[in-house]
């Protein structure tokens, strides 16, 4: 089942990435991150992340995107409104784009991992060993983490102030 | 005189009985015939004598013929006994018994479905038979070894294990609970809406939908359902219809996968994860994305507003919603569900609402934002009538238009749902169970008989008790939405920020110091404290839930005191 | 069988996700549209973190590493968008190839 | 107090522009002259002994015999009383003006009552006077002229008049019946 | 004649359209301003009313009215058909207070030919009762649509449930229940029916008790005032600058009636006082205190109509139509006649010319001179705010475009 599931989601995120870069229009692109960060918040559960999963969904699905919506509102006079790149600078990103995944992919497909890669481990960390390490282990990022977001909040309000 | 002529108009009765005849005669000789193949093939087909790949086919034979012949046994004696079912089912306790029956049909399918896969669960596997069929599905049975298991207790029907050998997959179990729960879901609005309609015309001193359905028009909402299925589907070519046709299930599906998470008692959980509420407040989050697209979509400058409404709102009381919710998760140290409604089992003392001076307070800021983010009245503000015309729903119709409502009324019950497993005890019924046993003792009832089990089913907590209380929870937020007028956009935003944000930080600042006194530190005089308050509260939440039932009481003894008492005006000629 | 997922099936799936981040950084000129590139990049970053912390090392570390990747993303978007407001300001467009011109 | 007191202080005041008054009637009134009209109702509101501060209506009449438009400004005065106990003090007069029919045009005394705004573009609108110096102005074929306001903004034509006669068609759209066509106009 | 209503509210604002590199606007956000068509099919214009709205995000800038859409040609009607003929078309002005609109006409006319001093004691009360109970179902739609505009649905119900009462009453009388065409000139067209006074006061003894219940529900809730209290406010100057009348006028807490300054109908024999804003809730003059007014004056007319009542019983058997009413040929004369409305002064200004059709007849509709108000209030407020004050000024559109 769970190979399954990884099939459907993939494929869900892939094409929802696909739609992205070949959407003109950004609001469609928008409604394609949508599929992109389900399928991936879908893969973190076959992946028996749970916790990762909902916090992908919350705070991507929930609140960045959201804020990306309210963003394009905001700065475009139209839905329709579209810039276009020339011809030759698809071409070249999409030569640099299949090169890149095609180098990567060889590269992960040769290379040697330590351990079995077709061998799922059986113990994967619960809620609690994942707050646990966040407060023990992690606790200087994570201290860090809290600083920079409010350091973002004030930067995002000042920058979005009123001149005067 | 009408111009058209229909062909059963102009019969004359004598052709109608004629028809009516033919038709019972059909019926009954279609029924036998397919009852037929049922029984034959009910024993005919041993196990082992048929390949795995035939077990579809057999099924489909069996359940199938069986299927249709009741279907036209029913027909038959449908026409029969038209007139005798039309009256039965204008007889109002029945009409209405046969409508909620839908609840209790699918809580006892998922049960049987429950008991069944134990059955097979608890047979020995198969010798050496592990097989990949279809989708690298490994399966432990074959037909002859749940044959087998079934004839060890007695039941020698050999269909029944054809029957049984798809139920051995998880899938299968997962699909017949997806049914169970997309059932109780389209039973949500189509109640709660009628449901609404009949709470807010008591509110307002009138009876609401009357007609349909014989008695108090409880097939309202189908009948609405029906009309807006047929509706002309009017997509605004200006706006973008891809997107248009989009936003309608990016607002309508999260509310219901959110439902794969709630659970309606220990057991009766599709998934039991162990970070349900965050994923249920995920669920809820990413419904304000359909809106925002639904408004985008629509062209229309109204349906903009509404949707930026709607984004602020729901953004903004996210926040207060989900730190309230903290409160109860601090105190049960999880965040699961089943959990945390497990900590308050035993009486409606140990519910969390009483726990402590905080957690009565975040109820009611995690009841009101949880209002908001339910876009229900007084915070109805992205689809206000008078001020947006309908909001992001103004240039939907039709069936798109309900599903909307569908996605709403899940959403209101899955945060009537929340609150009442985090703060109101989930499922465990505010008796303790112990109390029950004693009493059916008492009365010289074993607990363990049938009516034991059945009473300690219906009042020691289950999904009926938590369906109860969800949906009182439900009906304040009817209560509330028929009684108060609409807040501004600009209210709503100073009421999360300025008056939720600082107050909801309190209480978890509070709540934490709290716990940390008198769970961790043991500090003796902060635990009498802790007691002290704790039975005020108690004390507190019995007053209240007699004033409201008091209220009930004389609002159901007085049910015509709005209506008032001139009665000469009846005799004026207008009347 | 040779269908049964591993490793490799998620980490070619992020190299995947990842080029296309990439080629929607390079062809979209809205900058909302680079961002979303951006966002396809860390997620594909994501997925390997996650991937190997069940195929590897079987330990909480890669669930750390995603949760604050995500947060820097959703802290990045937030200035990313609030600079965006400011480059729309002062330029009335979003198209980045705009924001050349050093004017205030 | 009474109408003739009013138009007494009015004539003082004025002199001949107050071209006329009629008290025999159930509508006392005094006839001002067009082009000074703007000065006596300036006089009217700010005068302490007057404050005619409520512009009750202008009514608009088409006199077709006299080949006229007269403008009939019905006035009140509300000075506000002890608020506690009395009502304000109640007192009201009329004006009248008179136009030619074929150039009507009123000084606009909507800077004075802004209550005439309305009015006077009611009054344009369907009987055709006039308003010069209207705050609600657009540009018009003959001038500038007050701004339409029951009719659409390109009706054609003052339907009050009496010898106005009903288009056939608006838009492309019929705007009689068969029936009303083959039917004399009054 | 190229006046199109859109261009001219176009012309004074910025061209959107044009490249704004460099420009010195500074907003706190770059909004865009939107024109809004609020009308004239929505829910909160009362009607046809279309206001052109525009806004910078929630805010609205500048409301423009634009009327018209129910245009029916009412006065030049009037010019066609003989004063008791026009009698059913002045019901469907205010199409809620029809018995004031045909009260109105009705005296205009009478005053014009001298018919007045001849009318009948018992007409006159049976006027001032039906003028008076209309004037209390009027202000109950008043009530009732404002409680919708704020959002509260439950007092629109309540409302109309004692209008439903009013209407019966209306219907014994008249057989109407929308347009009575019952006061005519020369009185009324019939007689009261039996038992009629019994089940008027019965009706009073149910009615008043309700206004308390109203309170409760509505006046008083804290969202609700919230909602009005301080918004819309019109000083008494202004309001009688631009023709402000009726609740709206007193609202603003000028103590104005028609009823007691300059008593028509012999209401100087009644007793009642004249409820006026007094900014119990925010400033004198916002929403809530036009609001307010609304309720206050449905008590004093409950208290006019028992008094009413009272009066009624010397004058049984007295002719309530007088019979030239339908004959009278109107004097080469002409007149303006107001009379208090529940929606204010409603003034008829009709011109004979010695025929039995009038040369020339106006109506000053009360909620024509409220509504022109709309543009200098909804300046600067919310979206939502254009709602409150159109409802709180409470204009009918078949009034207003006549």
């Amino acid at each position: 089942m769970d190979d399954l599931a990884f099939y459907i989601f993939a494929a869900v995120s892939l094409l929802s990435a696909i739609g992205i870069v070949a959407s003109s229009n950004i609001v469609r692109s928008a409604v394609c991150l949508l599929g992109t960060l389900g399928g991936v918040a879908c893969l973190y559960f076959v992946l028996d992340a749970n916790l990762l999963a909902v916090i992908q969904l919350i705070v991507y699905a929930g609140g960045t995107l959201v804020l990306m919506v309210f963003g394009i509102m905001l700065t475009s006079k139209s839905p329709w409104v579209g810039f276009r790149a020339t011809r030759g600078q698809v071409a070249g990103a999409v030569l640099v784009a299949i090169l890149m995944a095609v180098g990567i992919s060889t590269l992960v497909l040769t290379a040697e991992w330590s351990q079995s890669a077709n061998a799922p481990l059986k113990t994967s960390p619960s809620v609690a060993e994942v707050g646990e390490m966040l407060l023990t282990d992690y606790l200087v990022p994570f201290e860090v983490a809290s600083v920079l977001l409010l350091v973002v909040m004030i930067g995002a309000a000042y920058l979005a102030r009123t001149e005067k | 005189m009408s111009q058209i002529t229909l062909p059963w108009i102009e019969k004359s009765p004598e052709t109608l009985s004629g028809y009516r005849r033919k038709a019972i005669l059909l019926l009954f000789v279609l029924a036998v015939g397919h009852l037929g193949i049922a029984l034959v093939s009910l024993f005919a087909f041993k196990p082992g004598q048929l390949a795995d790949w035939k077990i579809p086919f057999v099924l489909a034979l069996v359940l199938g013929a069986s299927l249709a012949g009741m279907a036209f046994t029913a027909g038959a004696f449908g026409v029969v006994f038209y007139r005798i079912i039309g009256k039965f089912l204008r007889w109002s306790y029945v009409a209405f018994a046969l409508f909620l029956g839908g609840v209790v049909g699918a809580c006892l399918i998922v049960w049987l479905h429950a008991e069944i896969f134990t059955f097979i669960k608890g047979l020995s596997a198969a010798e050496g038979e592990h097989r990949v069929w279809l989708l690298a599905v490994p399966y432990d049975h074959t037909v002859r070894n749940i044959y087998a298991g079934l004839e060890a207790i007695g039941v020698e029907v050999p269909v029944l294990a054809y029957a049984l050998w798809p139920l051995q997959f998880e899938f299968i179990r997962d699909l017949v609970a997806l049914g169970g729960i997309i059932g109780f879901i389209s039973i949500i609005p189509a109640f709660g809406i009628w449901w609404e309609r009949k709470v807010s015309a008591r509110i307002q001193s009138r009876m609401g939908p009357m007609r349909v359905g014989g008695w108090h028009g409880w097939l309202q909402s189908p009948a609405d359902g029906l009309k807006l299925i047929f509706k002309e589907d009017i997509i605004p070519p200006e706006g973008d219809p891809l997107l248009f046709r989009l936003a309608v299930y990016i607002t309508f599906v999260p509310p219901i996968c959110a439902f794969l998470a709630l659970p309606f008692a220990a057991a009766w959980v599709f998934r039991d994860l162990d970070v349900a509420l965050i994923f249920i407040l995920a669920m809820l989050g990413i419904e304000v994305v359909g809106v925002i697209l639904a408004g985008w979509a629509s062209n229309n400058k109204w349906a903009v507003y509404g949707s930026m409404r709607e984004a602020c709102q729901m953004v903004s009381y996210e926040i207060p919603m989900g730190m309230s919710l903290l409160i109860p998760i601090m105190m049960a140290g999880s965040l699961k569900l089943t959990d945390i409604a497990g900590a308050q089992a035993g009486g409606f003392w140990n519910w969390f609402v009483f726990a402590n001076p905080w957690c009565f307070i975040a109820f009611f800021t995690y009841y009101c934002a949880a209002l908001a983010s339910c876009k229900r009245a007084p915070f109805d503000l992205p689809e206000s009538e008078s001020e947006l015309v309908a909001g992001f729903l103004t240039e939907y119709s039709g069936f798109r238009w309900s599903l909307f409502f569908f996605g709403e009324y899940a959403a209101m019950f899955i945060v009537a749902g929340l609150a009442v497993i985090l703060f109101l005890g989930g499922w465990s019924s505010p008796i303790p169970e112990a109390w029950i046993n004693s009493f059916l003792t008492a009365v010289g009832a074993s607990p363990d008989g049938f009516f034991g089990t059945l009473a300690r089913g219906l009042l020691a907590g289950g999904p009926i008790i938590f369906v109860l209380k969800a949906t009182f929870l439900f009906y304040v937020q009817l209560w509330v939405r028929w009684t108060l007028p609409r807040v501004r956009i600009d209210q709503v935003l100073y009421a999360c920020v300025q008056v939720m944000l600082p107050l909801v930080m309190v209480l978890l600042l509070a709540n934490t110091l709290w716990i940390l006194g008198t769970d961790h530190l043991q500090w003796g005089w902060l635990n009498v404290i802790d007691g002290i308050l704790h039975w005020i509260l108690v004390g507190i939440g019995v007053i209240v839930a007699l004033a409201i039932l008091c209220i009930a009481l004389y609002g159901f003894k007085n049910n015509k005191r709005l209506v008032g008492q001139l009665a000469v005006v009846d005799q004026l000629p207008g009347s | 069988m040779i269908l049964a997922v591993g490793l490799n099936h998620y980490l070619v799936l992020s190299a995947l996700i990842f080029s296309l981040g990439v080629l929607c950084m390079a062809t979209k000129r809205n900058a909302i549209g680079i961002l979303i590139g951006v966002e396809l990049v860390l997620n594909a970053a994501n997925i390997n973190l996650v991937a190997f912390s069940k195929y590897n090392a079987g330990v909480g570390d890669g669930h750390i590493f995603a949760v604050f990747v995500i947060l820097l993303a959703a802290a990045e978007a937030a200035l990313a968008i609030a600079i965006f407001m400011n480059f729309y300001n002062t330029l009335r467009t979003i198209d980045v190839d705009r924001g050349d011109e050093l004017r205030g | 107090m009474a109408p003739e007191e009013i138009a007494n202080i009015l004539k003082d005041k004025f002199g001949n522009k107050i071209t006329g008054s009629n008290f025999e009637t159930a509508h006392p009134h005094v006839l001002v002259e067009a082009k000074s009209w703007l000065e006596v109702a300036r006089f009217l509101k700010e005068d302490p002994g007057l404050t005619f501060n409520l512009l009750r209506s202008i009514s608009a009449v088409d006199m077709l015999e006299d080949d006229e438009l007269i403008a009939v400004y019905d006035l009140c005065a509300c000075r506000p009383g002890d608020r506690e106990t009395d009502m304000c003090a109640f007192d009201e007069f009329c004006v009248k003006v008179k136009v030619p029919r074929n150039n009507p045009h009123i000084p606009s005394v909507a800077n004075i009552w802004s209550a005439a705004d309305w009015h006077e573009r009611e009054a344009y609108d369907l009987m055709g006077i006039v308003f010069d110096e209207h705050p609600d102005s657009v540009m018009g074929v003959e001038g500038r002229h007050p701004r339409r306001i029951l009719c659409p903004d390109d009706w054609d034509g003052y339907p009050l008049r009496k010898d106005y006669r009903f288009p056939m068609e608006y838009h492309g759209i019929p705007a009689v019946t068969e029936y009303e066509q083959t039917r004399p106009v009054h | 004649m190229k006046t199109d209503a859109v261009d001219i509210v176009l012309e004074s604002q910025p061209d959107i359209n044009v490249e704004l590199n460099g420009s010195q606007i500074q907003h706190d956000l770059p909004t865009e301003e939107m024109l809004v068509n609020m009308g004239p099919q929505h829910p909160a214009t009362h009607g046809v009313l279309r206001i052109v709205l525009r806004t910078d995000g929630e805010m609205v800038l500048e409301a423009v009215p634009h009327i018209g859409y129910l245009h029916r040609c009412a006065e030049k009607i009037g010019e066609t058909v003989a004063p008791y003929q026009y009698i059913p078309y002045t019901d469907r002005m205010d199409y809620l207070a029809g018995m004031n609109n045909n009260l109105g006409f009705a005296l205009a006319v009478e005053k014009l030919t001298g018919l007045e001093q001849e009318i009948s004691k018992r007409a006159t009360y049976i006027r001032i009762i039906f003028a008076e109970l209309n004037r209390i179902a009027s202000h109950l739609v008043a009530f009732g649509t404002y409680g919708l505009d704020i959002g509260a649905i439950t007092p629109f119900l309540y409302a109309f449930r004692e209008r439903e009462y009013i209407l019966d009453l209306f219907e014994s009388a008249c057989g109407a229940r929308l347009t009575y065409s019952y006061i005519t000139i020369g009185g009324v067209t019939d007689d009261l029916p039996d038992k009629f006074v019994e089940i008027c006061s019965e009706f009073l003894d149910y009615f008043e008790p309700k206004v308390k219940e109203y309170n409760n529900l509505l006046s008083h809730n804290h969202i609700f005032v919230k909602r009005t209290a301080d918004i819309g406010v019109i000083t008494g100057e202004e309001a009688l600058d631009y023709g402000l009348t009726g609740p709206v006028l007193r609202g603003s807490g000028v103590r104005w009636d028609l009823r007691k300054v300059r008593p028509h109908c012999s209401y100087d024999e009644f007793e009642f006082d004249v409820p006026v804003g007094q900014g119990l809730k925010g400033t004198v003059g916002d929403c809530w205190d036009r609001y307010i007014v609304r309720i206050q004056e449905m008590e004093q007319s409950v208290k006019i109509i028992r008094q009413a009542l009272e009066k009624l019983r010397g004058t049984e058997g007295q002719d309530v139509l007088h019979k030239k009413g339908k004959t009278i040929k109107l004097p080469d004369d002409d007149i303006y006649f107001e009379i208090e409305n529940p929606r204010g002064q409603l003034g008829f200004y009709v011109q004979g010319n010695g025929a039995a059709i009038p040369a020339r007849v106006k109506a000053r509709g009360p909620s024509f001179c409220n509504l022109c108000v709309t543009d200098k209030v909804c300046r600067d407020v919310l979206l939502a705010d254009v709602a409150a004050i159109i409802g709180s000024l409470d204009v009918v559109m078949g009034e207003v475009d006549r």
